[in-house]
Formats: C-alpha cells, structure tokens, sequence
C-alpha cells in the first residue's frame, strides 16, 4: 500500500502485513519530525503527481533489488516533533535485498517526490530546502 | 480557453493555489506563468530572474509531465492544462 | 534494551521507544524465519558471552556512526516459519547514520556472536552453516 | 580440578553440553577436549581431523575469550575454567 495522508500508522501491523511466502527480511526506514529547535513540521504534497511518482519508484525498487513488498506511507499536514513523517516498509527473500531497496526508495523519495516540508520554528518559519540544488527528477 | 496553475510550496504562500486563468489560445507556458505570478512581487521574484527568465532551481510540470524551463517559453498551453510551479522538493 | 529471549517482541512499541531527543530516523532491521522447505527453525545461543558481544557491538556501532539508541531483541528455541528471528531498532538525529548503524550490527552479528540455527526441514534436520567458513571474530 | 566444557550446535548434539570434568593440574586444552569428544567417535571427528588436530572452522573459547586453536595444546586449564567448542556462528 502507498498512500499520502494525514493520520499516523501502527508501523507494528505494517510489519506483519508485509510479511508473505519467501520473506526473509524487512527494513523500515521511518523518518521523523526531529527537535531541530522547531514546534512543528507542516508538509504538503502535489498529491495528484506525487502518488505515481512514488508508484514508479517502488515497482522500479521491486525489479532492481528484488523485494517481495514495499508499503510506503508518507504524512501530510502538521506534525509534531517525534512524529513520523514517512514510513517505508520493504520485504525481501535477503537483508540485502531489503536494505538496498529501503535505501533507494528513500534516496528517490528525497530527490524526485513533489512534497515539501515547512519548519514551524520558534524563531519563524523556514521551507526546508530541497537536498539537491535542482530536485532534479521529479517529472522523470 | 481554461487553463489551471498550481503553486506549490513557497509559490503557493506567494501568490496562491489552482488559479483557473481564461488564457488566448497558444499562449506560451513562459508568459502564463508570467502573467498569473506578477500580480505579487515577491512571488514574481521568487520564480523568475531580472531577465524574466526562470531561476533555475524553478521546477516546471504540465500535465503532470516535468517540462525543461528553458523548454517553457517555446511551449503553448491548450485548453484544460494543469501548470504547477514548484521549488526543489524536500519530502521524505 | 539488547536481549536474547524466546519471546516474540512488538515492534512497533520499540520504535515508539527509541525516539528521543534529536531523533531524526529509525531503521529496523527484522530477520524472518523464511519458508525454505523448512518447518520450523531452532536457534540456541552461548548466551553468557553472546550478550556480552551484543554490547560490545552495539557500543563500537553507536560511536563509529553517531547513533542515539539501539535495542536488539535476538530470540532463540523453536520458531515457525514467518517469525521474527532477530530485531534491530537503530535511531540516529539524522538516515545516514541510521542506515550504516543497522547495517554494521547486523553484518557484525552474522560474523562473530555465537547464536546458531538448525532448520527443521521436511527431509531432515540441518544446521545453517556459518556465512565464513572461520566464523572469525567471536572473541574480538 | 573441575573444568566445564560445554559444546554448542552440531558438537552439542553428539557430545552433549555443560559437561563437568575432574581434570589433572596442569592439563592441556586440546588433551582435555579430546579426551571429553573421545566419548563419541562421530562427536570427536567432527572437531579433530585424523592427525588429533583441531579442524580448522573449529572455535574454542576459554572463560569466554577466544583462544586459537593452534595455540590450544600449549594453553593449561585451570581450576573452574569454562571452555567452550563451538562451529561457526550462524545467528541474525
């Protein structure tokens, strides 16, 4: 499953429901608001292009790494510090496998998915810039 | 002919969201862009450069699809287009 | 917490607990028991010196890559297929980090703690071989 | 003197483990295991090779502390001393 939304998830259950014939191994990678001197997190995504980007991603994760599952939440809207902001849960026969793909859907996520995160800091509001000067392959 | 233009971000606090624009037919993406974000300084600034052309850091898309904004002003829009404008992205 | 039990464990309330102060990413690491023609899976520890070298583990990874906590559950006696074997819970301020910590203890687990595995299979039982052949490093 | 031996895995399976062992003063590691292991042929070759040498994927551990297997026949065990014999890890 792979949704943007704005309510929380039982990363517990995803685990379970990840697990399938052939699971040897499951990374999650779960990002979170931290307490860079910040009150709060708010995102927004250009939902309409950013589900399909994050679908593309994930079946081309499937073929190169060979995982068995991927289940990919990421959060929208206001979030606290400590929050989850984005949860990815990937199942594969091997831990390498699974930590390889974890690891790029996340590189791609960060490099190419139409989502942007404000910082609701005590000392004003800051967008996060994005990690790449050009966020380059968001239309790729 | 109706075209939509989606900010996002930045842009978006700048100078607003999903602007339905009554837009000639071929109009260039470039001058549309141009058009709908000049009604804010700020915002204007934020997207193009004293030259009138896109920072570069600008990120173009037309129906979903990136467009090179280099590309942009050669491109027409047509008739129920979606524009987005957006900064680098951060998610994750 | 670092432990090694034959009780299973609730993943998810161990990521809630390992967010603290600073915690920017959490990767988890679940090592399942994989349906390889097998019944069930038997595991059995030198537990007086594997735990030991967990620590040890967990305190070179800890400062080699800058993690905030690291809790290991590594269960042992008989498990069916679809258990979890082995859960590593790894917060850093910052995905990097999060990412090589995990990957550290686990590889760092496989070549030196002395826990073994015996596949009770449908043709027979076998004992799963060390992944070197000198199973080096288990008195480091 | 009492030393325990004890054997994990496949050496646990054919020697038994957590063995308690009323050892001479002075005896020598590899004379001792091999004396414990000589109880169950299969046992004693699956850790000694024709020559009564350790095989080479063979751990031993005095006191919880590795020990090389080559160094083995010169180490003395003492009073108390846990060892243990074990093949290659395979946890995680």
């Amino acid at each position: 499953m792979i949704t943007i939304q704005t309510e929380d998830v039982d990363i517990g259950k995803m685990i379970t429901a990840a697990k399938q014939q052939g699971t040897g191994a499951i990374v999650v990678f779960d990002g979170i608001v931290r307490d860079d001197d910040i009150r709060e997190m708010e995102l927004e995504a250009y939902e309409e292009v950013a589900l399909p980007e994050l679908e593309k991603i994930v079946s081309e994760a499937k073929k190169t790494c060979n995982l068995l599952s991927v289940d990919i939440i990421h959060r929208i809207g206001r979030l606290a510090v400590g929050e989850n902001i984005l949860v990815i849960v990937v199942g594969a026969g091997h831990r390498e496998q699974a930590y390889e793909g974890s690891r790029f859907i996340i590189e791609a996520i960060k490099a190419g998915v139409p989502i942007w995160k404000k910082e609701i800091r005590k000392d004003g509001d800051r967008w996060v810039p994005g990690e790449h000067q050009h966020g380059c392959g968001a239309g790729k | 002919m109706t075209v939509r233009i989606r900010f996002f971000a930045r842009f978006r606090e700048l100078l607003g969201t999903d602007i339905v624009v009554d837009a000639p037919k071929n109009k260039g993406l470039s001058d549309l862009v141009k058009d709908v974000a000049g009604k804010n300084q700020e915002g204007y600034d934020a997207i193009f450069d004293e030259k009138g052309a896109f920072r570069e850091y600008v990120i173009l898309m037309q129906n979903g699809k990136r467009v090179e904004t280099s590309d942009a002003p050669a491109i027409r829009v047509a008739e129920g287009d979606e524009i987005a404008v957006f900064p680098p992205v951060a998610g994750g």
